[in-house]
């Protein structure tokens, strides 16, 4: 099989599931005849039609909310916020509105909202932002935010097929810098479960989307010039998160160090942090460490951006002051 | 049409705008004796329901706060008798009437406000937030309403988009205040449902005042059927405490969405008698408003001098509705009283269709009234973990 | 002097900051006659006039914007939103523009937004809420949330003089339940300190908001029944967290028991966990545990809200657990 | 006023409304001579920069997207050249013209582009979004746009709130795109302004398209200026591509504004000639749309026939005022390209005014580029403790 990019892979899993299931239609901003502002949806318009790929207003509330309510009456829409950042401006609709339906209504609510996500691309504070943190805490909502193009293929199609809201995060810096070899056949990843990126025994980094390729690297590094052996746990779902593979990560190594791009405080960090200490705590021969951005707005230019933001050398480090714990 | 009482805004002499080809007056002309008697049936019930209410809310047998229509009965009741079963209706908190024409029940309405464990909503949600939508045939077709103001146009949006997308011959209409309307999601909705051409109705009810602001501090428009033209979709008015205009300009709305003719904009003219909820002294109500409305422009009253005068209907018919009104709200009390609270553990199902319910967490495992372990169960620290317990890093270690 | 209660003392401030600085002004849903939902706002109209105390349409977006404006301009406006619920509709503007407004363009814009917050008292999913979270995770935001009405009156004057936006979450199960006796004087409590609401040497228990009287209600039955000896911190403000504070009770007592009305996942138990593993691992003797609510949107039934909400009984149970470790 | 080129939409034959009592032409009729040669300046020095910061933009000197303004020169400049200093306008994307009329400077535009420390925003934010507002005397009045399209809305309902309840002789004007009106902010903020009366103008520029999406799926009204009656405000629409109707009917709105007439909606009828960004192909414009507009409706062209032919314009005078701008943006781009890129550290600063830094994260402390420790320095377990180093809970039981 040929490889294709972490965005071609997305589109594969648009193309495939729209073709499977004639209730999957697609709805946002300049998704169209432009094919969207990466061209993520390229093509679509072509093959399937105005009908089930919808150009909409720029309102982003009454696409989450027409997407809502479409999946009431048995439609899967799949929604593209241009980028993950205006996901905010819908924020009511999806927390009280869309997660909460199943649970006060009984209302079935099946859709996804996707959107290219994520810095390290000089796209300054409002083309760069990682907003999952308000989502997994959202009770009602699923967050998936994939690092490899298989994965990003395998989860979209999951999430689509999935009977409640899932918020499917693409990493934009990934997007033409990551290739994978898409399985044969009908290639579904379930949501919910971790992947071991790496294997390792010294220490444990738990990440997800840019930064897995960031902790690799370290993890390499790491190797060849220390010695540690590092495994990398890819999260790939961040709620609901995946206990047992973190549990198990914790059991193996006795070190955690935590990786995301987000910033810092009231990142998903914390929360992994807590349920490391109710289920492992005697497993852990060191804190809980974190590596993630600086809490400040992303700013636009390089030396600012790099930064704020974690890059290989502060994981190497941060693992290094693990290792000597 | 009636004119308004002194002291409140006037209503308009005609209506703004017409839904062509249907002329106004056409649709109402239409209806039966029997449909206008069902009319009042409807009214009467959504008014004896509430004062049920008041009762039980005295008793605080009403667990959260009482919202009332009193005085927009008509304009509740009228619009939704325009729909078919098969069309969908998104009530607001004053549309009790609305939902008891959609197919609500008094007994659910009595359930949810008492918050039984058999209510629509099995006590999760308030009030009149409870619904019923999905087949055409299978089911009643009200969508539940969330609080934030607004939200329901884009939902409603949506619902009518797939009716759209799927050829389904059926309409929506969404109710909205005079306050909703200055949210950022009524905008967004009507707007994206008037270019994607969805079958919607769009009914604002301007009873005046959104809680203690007078529609004069919401907007600047002089009447909010001015709003249709930004959208590029026609608007009317109506005299929303004449149940045979509301149900005519509606009905009107609904066939030009039927026919493929997208969304239309409905503004009627009510009034708000009682406070936002029950709570309310209404201090802010310019002094004799509240007391015109009730003597010159009660929806009942002028309804049973259109019935007695103009279409013959006999004081003792509207008797024994107003008395099979009554046993039915008395018999749903009975109902509605003698059923039971839920169950606490009934709190953790269908956050998620998988997993269908979650846990408790782990200092309520085993605690108190009657929770038990759930499948995942543990007494290990805080979760969720197979192992948490037996296993102990010491005895791993040691073994 | 007289004994007001936590509503009249949010009252009391605000009167005295519209005195004291021709400035500051109100802005909210029906503040003006009708003095607010809970008639916080009682009394301000007639004494300041409507250009001070201003009714606004229902535009949660709008009010807090025109809020940054004015703030930018040299206004000090305090916004209320009628249930703090209705955040969630200004969450853009909050996060994207108030929150950066500083760093990437040097504006100044102080400004608080205050409302109604929490549940017990049957309000329902979208009057109940505890939204902190998402705004404690946004840097550039600062938060408050108090518990006492002398630290109401405090941190709200403190957050009118504040340069920055402050989030003023005032807990309604306290309104008319707490009494406080107010300082004479300008009583200004500061922005980003804790407080020890009872001293102890067995264990702490790290709160704020209503749950600190749940917390000290389970402390004096610990005490009672166990002989426990448990220090409550209130930490009254949650962005920016009194790292200082919460390191102190942690290596007073080395048990850490963190309890929070919000629910679980991603609530900011997890981050505060994370600052403990960071900052004073060692001096932990058993893992941080939490005690919060159920992931589930807050159903309105007391005995579903009482299931889904932490309870003194539930603190006691934990803390137990936790002294046994 | 010029007709539209065909294949494009049609303008309208006369403006809609009236800023009462002003009248139409009234402004621009005031104009001198030389100010009218000091709008083609603003606006060939729109073009010119913009087309410097395409050359720069080839040679990957500018570090994000960059966003052009061809053929809506006239818009920006006419419109915002109705302000005095001390009004506070708030631009969008497109609207460099009227950014440079308000005394943004070339060279701090070519510093935004390139990402420079000593840019306005220090390197923190992108493209033209900057902005220098406050004391009428001591600030241009203009204020730096965020990227979510509507938010400058409210955040300008509010400036100009201060200025009435300041009773400061103060305006504001506001640019939304034809696509930002579809969005819950520009709704709840223009009507926000208009019932509270706030001095403010709302332009709507219209230019066919927002990114790729055509102003017919943005919105079934006919006219983005019939949203002006659903805030009970006036509205006028006029040829965005001639630079003296802007003038003209801007400066009637702000007019109006000044003496408390509240806010004003305007549709300036343009063409955006570029792409979204320089990277968009354009390839969803029907062909020769483009063209045509370049040929027949130039908004510089048009100005140039215009001064020549009514106003005795030389065309040398012309060509002076080129060759300034010429050497003006070439001065500025020496200077811009010679300036630095920001320090790591300057991040750092000023996310709160207090504390008014913060410290670099743990494994930042003494790492790369020259990043030193900061006065809460700490090399203990991540963060911030004063004593995270020097105790240790071992050392202190051992003590
Ligand atoms: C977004 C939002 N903001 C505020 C509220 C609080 N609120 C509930 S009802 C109401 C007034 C509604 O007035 P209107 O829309 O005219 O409806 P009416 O009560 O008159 O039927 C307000 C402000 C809310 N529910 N949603
Ligand atoms: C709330 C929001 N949604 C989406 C976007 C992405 N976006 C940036 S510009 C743009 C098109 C804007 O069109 P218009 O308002 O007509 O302005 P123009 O570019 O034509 O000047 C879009 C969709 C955004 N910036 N903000
Ligand atoms: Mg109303
Ligand atoms: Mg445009």
């Amino acid at each position: 099989m040929a490889e294709v990019t972490y965005l071609e892979a997305i589109r594969e899993a648009l193309f495939e599931e729209m073709e499977r299931d004639a209730n999957v239609f697609c709805l946002g901003e300049d998704i169209g005849a432009y094919g969207g502002a990466f061209k993520v949806t390229e093509g679509l318009l072509a093959k399937y039609g105005e009908q089930r790929v919808i150009d909409t207003p720029i309102s982003e509330t009454a696409i989450v909310g027409a997407a809502a309510g479409a999946a009431h009456m048995g439609m899967r829409p799949v929604v593209e916020m241009q980028f993950i950042d205006f996901i905010a401006n819908a924020y009511d609709m999806l927390t009280n509105y869309v997660a909460t339906a199943r649970y006060r209504a009984f209302l079935p609510c099946p859709m996804v909202v996707r959107g290219p996500s994520g810095g390290y691309v000089r796209g300054g504070p409002f083309h760069s932002q990682n907003p999952e943190a308000g989502f997994v805490h959202t009770p009602g909502l699923k967050v998936v935010y994939p690092s490899t193009a298989e994965d990003a293929k395998g989860l979209l199609k999951a999430a689509i097929r999935d009977e409640d809201c899932v918020l499917f995060f693409e990493h934009k810096y990934l997007y033409r810098r990551i290739k994978g070899t898409m399985p044969a056949g009908d290639h579904v990843v379930p949501i919910g479960k971790a992947r071991v990126a790496r294997e390792g025994s010294d220490l444990s980094i738990i990440t997800y989307a840019a930064t897995v390729w960031k902790a690799l690297e370290a993890a390499e590094q790491l190797e060849k010039e220390d010695g540690l052996s590092v495994e990398v746990l890819d999260l790939r779902t961040l709620a609901p998160l995946d206990d047992d593979a973190i549990v198990a990560t914790v059991k193996k190594t006795n070190r955690v160090l935590i990786v995301h791009e987000d910033t810092r405080t009231g990142g998903i960090a914390g929360e992994i942090t807590a349920r490391i200490n109710e289920m492992a705590f005697e497993w852990l021969d060191a804190p809980v460490l974190r590596v993630t951005a600086h809490d400040i707005p992303l700013p636009y230019a390089p030396a600012l951006e790099d930064f704020v933001l974690p890059q290989t050398a502060d994981v190497v480090l941060a693992a290094r002051r693990l290792a000597d714990y | 049409m009636a004119t308004r009482a002194k002291g409140g805004r006037a209503a308009p002499a005609r209506p703004a705008g017409t839904f062509d080809p249907e002329t106004p007056g056409s649709a109402a002309a239409l209806l039966t004796r029997e449909q206008k008697l069902e009319l009042y049936y409807w009214m009467r019930l959504t008014r004896t329901l509430e004062e049920r209410l008041v009762a039980l809310y005295r008793q605080t047998k009403v667990v959260g706060g009482l919202f009332r229509s009193l005085g927009q009965e008509a304009d509740a009741v009228g619009s939704c008798y325009a729909l078919e079963q098969r069309d969908v209706m998104s009530p607001l908190i004053r549309n009790l009437g609305a939902m008891l024409v959609k197919g609500a029940t008094p007994v659910e309405v009595l359930k949810q406000y008492m918050a039984k464990g058999d209510s629509p909503t099995r006590g999760r949600e308030l009030n009149i937030h409870f619904g019923d939508i999905g087949e055409a045939g299978e089911t009643r077709g009200f969508l539940g309403q969330i609080s934030p103001l607004g939200d329901m146009v884009p939902v409603m949006a949506g619902v009518t988009l797939s009716f759209r997308m799927r050829g389904e011959d059926r309409v929506g209409l969404v109710y909205v205040g005079d306050g909703a309307t200055s949210t950022g999601a009524f905008h967004e909705g009507i707007n994206f449902a008037a270019v994607q051409r969805c079958p919607l109705v769009v009914v604002i009810e301007n009873n005046g005042y959104a809680y203690s602001t007078p529609t004069s501090r919401q907007t600047l428009a002089k009447r909010f059927v001015d709003k249709a033209a930004g959208y590029g979709i026609p608007g009317e008015q109506a005299d929303g405490n004449d149940v045979l205009a509301t149900y005519d300009v509606t009905k009107r709305a609904v066939a030009r969405a039927r026919r493929g003719g997208g969304v239309s904009l409905i503004e009627l003219m009510t009034y708000r008698r009682k406070g936002h909820a029950e709570h309310d002294n209404q201090s802010y109500v310019p002094a004799g408003e509240i007391e015109r409305w009730a003597a010159e422009n009660d929806p009942l009253d002028r309804y049973v001098r259109r019935l007695t005068t103009e279409m013959a209907v006999e004081a003792t018919e509207l008797a024994a509705i107003d008395a099979r009104v009554t046993q039915e709200v008395d018999e749903a009390t009975d109902v509605a009283e003698a059923s039971a609270f839920p169950e606490a553990l009934d709190a953790l199902t269908g956050v998620y269709a998988e997993p269908p319910a979650a846990s408790p967490l782990w200092f309520r495992e085993g605690g108190r009234g009657g929770v038990t372990a759930s499948e995942r169960a543990t007494d290990g620290w805080g979760v969720y973990k197979p192992d948490a317990k037996t296993e102990s890093r010491v005895s791993q270690e040691d073994a």
